[in-house]
């Protein structure tokens, strides 16, 4: 009885949430993900051949994983402008302990190191110099590509490795082995966010940060953690990145971070800090790579590819004006 | 020597000993592109080493990236008040320079024009002299990679392009070349921008080669993004099927095409440029005139001479004109 | 709740102290050698006009600031917290002026903020959401009258509904000392007898109750003792039974000496 | 008597002031500069030379301009990413214009309205479509250098017209024509910020939107304002630029945008909004500049720039620490 | 400050009459059906327990808001502001509950929020920045015990200092009615007589008055007439003369039927 009820009664809530447009603003990026699918599909068919959405995947999964680092920046109501070049360090340390002939494991973890220390670095300014996030993050942006120029001496490092190769060619099925990496990422990170007293934390820091300040919360410690996290997972991203092609470089990567951004936002995640989901990021990733390889598929003028690229992006974040 | 293309600025012939520096000792400032592209990087080599084998000093200076084209006229303009006597310059545009160009040229300071070439209308109405130009012709580059890649698929067939950022002017006359050089057999279905990315070269080719299936081959207007095209090509087991032409000629490159990965890049030397930009400014220091238009060597390297390309690399295998060799001897 | 405090543990009643404490913001002089006790099982008053450093004195007891000079004694023990965490850990909880909620959680996120019940799975400390939710309900029932709806956002609910949050959080965990910064300004008739009687009801259990009001009739109606700033300066305790509102009103606004 | 007494309080106020660290915080820009300049002197005695002061004016100019126009769009708690694809866009339209034969004028309107026009449309979108400044900046700077592309046809367009190399070349003095007019816009600015009601507005707008609706403030059309300022200044961006590199093109301009928030910042403007001035980010912009022509004097190598910038970036912004 | 208004305008006294006026937020009803009527040169209170729809009905009156049915007369003709300026222009003033002060703004910028002085020069207009804090300083000094400086950002005041500025910015303009949303809610004693002062002041100027307040003493002496809300609805009005606290709060708890 009481189950029936319960049941009915959740029934009702789901019909009002869809009338709700606030729900769909929650789900803009889904809504607008569904919506390119549906219109690239009709367009060419190759769309959502298997082969091709394997390699949208793989394509996807670096900066979904980017884009989680970024949502936990964000939600602290702050922003991580230096996630690419941290990448692009990663990268070129790993490749120089590769090429010294560290072995991969040692190589990886070194790559995955030096990224996590510019987040340290990060928080630590950030948090205990109470510098703007938006300094120090774009200080930290040229330092690291400086840093990686000058240890990589501006030359790439080929990197020919049987199982950095099988990182991004095998996979289950039609999901890469780089784009299961960043679901089970992209996991972690849900539940460290909804299930753990750090997420919970973190999303008061990025709130209101004197009331947590007042419940006894150390923001400082919060802000740290969430730039480490983010240093960290630019570091696996490195190693994808060298995975997928073959060579470390000491390149600027600057779309990384415009993109990381716009997945996160179009995520439907306040750049306000307080509010966010993982799921929406995630999303928002897949979008952006759907776009790009839909209007390539479509060949679509490298002219006119920003255009659409723009105004698809404008029109996803409209459905989101319906938030809140 | 110099036979092709209109000169960008007349031979000058420039006053020995100008401002500063002992005579035939000249001091050389040099601005180029970017350091974060091999490239570049091969042509700062040949400058320094020919530097230090002619015992003068010499100050290299680069933009921020391939697209800084104010920062690097803000380079230029930094040194230009110094005590410089002779500039060698690679300017992002035709005409991103021409400020910093006309100061030098009221000073009567010796200018080196190497690789991109001086606007000849833009220099000429801010009355800038260009001692030389030294360099290759990238129309030409990408008429010998569409030669290439004409012979290596007699039989025709589909090709896409990767260029650099869209709108980015060595990619466009790259491209342009190529499209000049293919027969008629071949036939370019797709032009894509990569923006001198290696990932995004991959990501791109790999979507191209899926709305092409009957695709036989990609001409990339450079060596980094031809090696994430090699790379996707491979990913996709088309390796063989797909040919892929690039331009540069970097190490990692030629060793590719040795490796059968890529089938052919043509080899600009940046390295002989920066070389022959500092034996340019030696050779004026001692007051000789110089050729207004000096081409660079290019090759096109396959297989073949891969690894005799490879045993001198940043420097040309065979042999080639340097006119100026002669002027400082 | 918990149990009775011993009434023993230091050779006076007082259960916190403050001696000569100043701070200054910039040329504010917010507090100039402020000295007070506050007696165990007691609840204690401070009163005085707009702007005379009542909130920044709580802010230096609640581990938000630390006093420039003088020292605070807290259960027999001089305390320099360098954190609000420090405080809570030692047993002051405290209802902000300004409520210190966070707007964009739920109520029941609100009220176990700092404090949350976690399972453990292994080496991970999972939220228990289940168990939170159904002692915020019971929690908040106690006081509200329009019940707000644990799971909303604290952003949807009215002022006063945010009032009656913030005392469920500090009423709702053990401590020595609570400390209220002026519980019911933004409170109903109804909402406003339901604090008192929490306050009184927390008196009856052992808790020490710091009252901050601007109504005299409260102070007068539910404290043990009242303590007056004027200015940044305490001017004067009086035991509440031995007083009368004008006697207040007169120290408030310095028609009377100590 | 009342004079002198009046006098001597301000002369304690100022060396109350100049105890106090924030005094300082705000000028960190300021002092920054001096530092660096300070420095810069002792190592090479050309950085003060009147040439190089005079090319590091003109160098500054464009940034100027650009981070007035972003300092307008952050006090109001936005950002305009767009501003540099913006500029990039207004350059290409007065470079067709000028090559159709319209002549100078005309084209140079052409370039301002069409800039403006962008700047329009991020007004009225954001403010009436309720979207996140963030990610519609982020779409109209796809947009805008797609049509930059489309417009330019890829290539860019030589423009020799002796006006234009005056504008670039001549000058009052070591003030060369475009700082004049980048002295002359900061001014006009200041004025409208500080002694209009239309600032007053403004700087509500952003500190406290809600308060400023219920006081009557039509923050829309505030926003819809400064976006409309920021665009028409990148347009006066865009015609400083064709006139400096002699030619329209349709390249990304990308380390303006991130220079002229960085300007902004530095010059002691919260990104939260409510709260600006316009010396701080001129002063900023300047520290910028400064910095790279005194590396490239000292002939520090290019891969060590990065780095310099970013911690030099990073040390400046923690003067700002002491801010409030 | 103004001529008294001729109260003969309309026929009978009502400046200002709600007809079922509702109003909902997604599913909560805010307000339902809320009839009642505000006579000139009055004060009127409005009551009710938190949550009830008092701030709700307010930010429809003044513009903030626009009902979802019903109509509001203002001065004899049927009002629909699109914008609390259009409600400003109409003779409205409004203290909020939220006080809608700009922090980062001085005491004269916030007391001059879109009703600056200028100065025309030619085409342009400039703020008159010398006028405007002499002015403040008037304004401020009539109400504030412990004033603060006008040149201080409002960031750095106290609570009770921000509301006697949002206070006197109502107060400062010739307006037809004035709404004060619990003006006295964190104040002290003094300022609080100050406020209340201030208010009949204005009723003795021919100012009409709503008054929003929990303090039921300061009703009953203050008001000509208060109305009762409960849940959204209006439950009830009464001639204060002819009225007792305790009906009202039976009114208020719902212990009573109109
Ligand atoms: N962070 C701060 N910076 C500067 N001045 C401050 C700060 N906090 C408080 N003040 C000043 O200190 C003085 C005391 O403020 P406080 O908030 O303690 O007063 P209060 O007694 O709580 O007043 P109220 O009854 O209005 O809440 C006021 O003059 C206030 O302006
Ligand atoms: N913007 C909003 N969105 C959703 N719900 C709202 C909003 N504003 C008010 N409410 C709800 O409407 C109801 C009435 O709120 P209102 O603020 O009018 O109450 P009030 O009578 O002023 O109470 P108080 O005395 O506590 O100030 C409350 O239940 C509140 O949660
Ligand atoms: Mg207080
Ligand atoms: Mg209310």
């Amino acid at each position: 009885m009481a189950n029936a009820t319960l049941a009915a009664g959740d029934r009702e809530a789901w019909s009002a949430r869809l009338k709700d447009l606030g729900f769909w603003a929650e789900w803009a990026a889904l809504v607008g993900l569904v919506v390119l699918v549906i219109v690239f599909q009709a367009l060419n068919p190759t769309f959502l051949s298997a082969g091709n959405i394997a390699s949208m995947l793989v394509a996807a999964a670096i900066l979904i994983i980017l884009a989680v680092g970024q949502t936990f920046v964000i939600a602290t109501a702050g922003i991580d402008l230096s996630i690419a070049s941290t990448m692009t360090l990663g990268a070129v340390a790993f490749g120089q302990a590769y090429a010294a002939g560290w072995g991969l494991p040692l190589s990886c973890l070194l790559g995955i190191v030096a990224s996590a220390l510019v987040g340290v670095a990060n928080g630590v300014i950030i948090a205990r110099g109470k510098i703007t996030d938006f300094i120090v993050t774009l200080g930290t942006l040229s330092a690291a590509s400086g840093l990686a120029l000058i240890l990589a001496d501006g030359k790439p490092v080929t990197i020919i490795d049987p199982v950095l190769l099988g990182l991004s060619t095998g996979g289950l099925g039609i999901f890469g082995w780089s784009f299961v990496i960043a679901v089970v990422v992209a996991l972690v990170a849900h539940v460290m966010l909804f299930h753990t007293r750090f997420g919970t934390h973190l999303l008061a820091t990025g709130g209101a940060p004197e009331s947590a300040t007042a419940m006894g919360i150390s923001t400082e410690r919060i802000k740290i953690a969430v730039y480490t996290i983010s240093g960290t997972l630019a570091g696996l991203g490195a190693i994808l990145l060298v995975a997928r092609i073959g060579a470390a470089e000491p390149a600027a990567n600057t779309s990384f971070l415009l993109n990381s951004v716009a997945a996160v936002v179009l995520g439907g995640v306040s750049l306000f800090g307080g509010r966010g989901t993982i799921i929406g990021p995630f999303i928002g990733a897949m979008l952006l790579v759907a776009l790009v390889n839909g209007l390539t598929l479509l060949g679509v003028s490298q002219f006119y590819q920003p255009l659409a690229v723009g105004i698809v992006v404008v029109l996803a974040a409209l459905l989101t004006r319906f938030q809140r | 020597a110099c036979a092709s293309g209109e000169p960008a600025g007349p031979g000058v012939r420039v006053e020995a000993a100008a401002a500063g520096g002992p005579a035939g000792q000249p001091r050389i400032a040099a601005v180029i592109k970017g350091l974060d592209n091999p490239f570049f990087q091969a042509m700062k080599q040949g400058i320094d080493d020919q530097a230090r084998a002619g015992g003068v000093t010499v100050t290299v200076q680069a933009a921020n990236s391939i697209t800084d084209t104010t920062g690097q006229a803000d380079k230029l303009n930094g040194l230009a008040g110094q005590d410089f006597s002779c500039y060698v310059v690679n300017p992002i545009s035709g005409t991103n320079l021409i400020q910093g160009l006309a100061r030098l040229s009221m000073l009567n300071k010796t200018v080196v024009n190497i690789d991109s070439p001086v606007d000849p209308a833009a220099a000429k109405s801010a009355n800038v002299k260009l001692a030389t130009y030294i360099g290759t012709d990238n129309v030409e580059a990408g008429k010998m990679a569409g030669r290439r890649m004409t012979e290596l698929l007699p039989s025709g067939g589909d090709v896409a392009v990767i260029g650099g950022i869209a709108g980015d002017v060595t990619s466009g006359a790259r491209v342009q070349g190529f499209q000049q050089g293919i027969g008629p057999n071949l036939k370019v279905v797709q032009t894509v921008a990569a923006n001198w990315e290696r990932q995004m070269a991959l990501t791109a080719a790999t979507d191209v080669m899926r709305a092409n299936p009957n695709l036989v081959g990609f001409f990339v207007a450079n060596d980094d993004m031809g090696l994430g095209v090699a790379r996707a090509i491979a990913n996709s087991g088309k390796t063989g099927k797909v040919k892929v032409i690039s331009v540069d000629g970097n190490k990692d490159a030629l060793e590719a095409v040795k490796a059968g990965t890529l089938d052919g890049t043509v080899s600009q030397y940046p390295y002989a440029i920066g070389h022959m930009g500092v034996e340019a400014c030696q050779a004026a220091a001692a007051g000789k005139t110089l050729p207004p238009n000096v081409k660079a060597p290019v090759e096109m390297i396959t297989k073949d001479n891969a690894d005799q390309a490879l045993a001198s690399t940043p420097k040309p295998f065979g042999a080639y004109d340097d006119p100026f060799k002669a002027l400082i001897q | 709740m918990t149990a009775r405090p011993d009434p023993g543990t230091s050779t006076d009643g007082a259960l916190l102290r403050c001696e000569n404490v100043s701070l200054s913001f910039g040329n504010v002089r917010a507090l100039v050698e402020v000295s007070l006790t506050l007696r165990r099982g007691e609840i204690t008053a401070l009163v005085g006009d707009n702007g005379a450093g009542k909130s920044t004195l709580v802010r230096c007891v609640s581990g938000i600031h630390r006093p420039q000079s003088g020292r605070i004694v807290f259960d027999g023990d001089e305390i320099d917290f360098h954190s609000p965490e420090d405080a809570r850990e030692a047993g002051i909880e405290t209802v902000h002026q300004t409520l210190a909620l966070v707007e964009d959680l739920t109520v029941w996120q609100n009220l176990f903020l700092n404090r949350e019940i976690v399972r453990r799975l292994g080496p991970v400390a999972l939220l228990d959401r289940r168990a939170m939710q159904s002692r915020s309900k019971e929690m908040v029932s106690t006081l509200a009258v329009n019940v707000p709806a644990v799971r909303s956002r604290v952003r949807r609910l009215s002022g006063g509904q945010r009032q009656a949050v913030a005392i469920c959080r500090a009423a709702g965990f053990s401590s020595k000392l609570v400390i209220m910064d002026e519980p019911t300004a933004a409170l109903g008739v109804q909402e406003t007898a339901r604090v008192e009687e929490l306050i009184s009801r927390m008196r009856e259990e052992g808790h020490s109750v710091l009252l901050i009001s601007h109504n005299f009739i409260q102070v007068m109606r539910l404290s043990d003792q009242v303590w007056v700033m004027r200015a940044g300066r305490c001017v004067g305790g009086r035991r509440t039974a031995e007083t009368s509102g004008e006697e207040i009103v007169a120290l408030v606004t310095g028609a009377a000496g100590q």
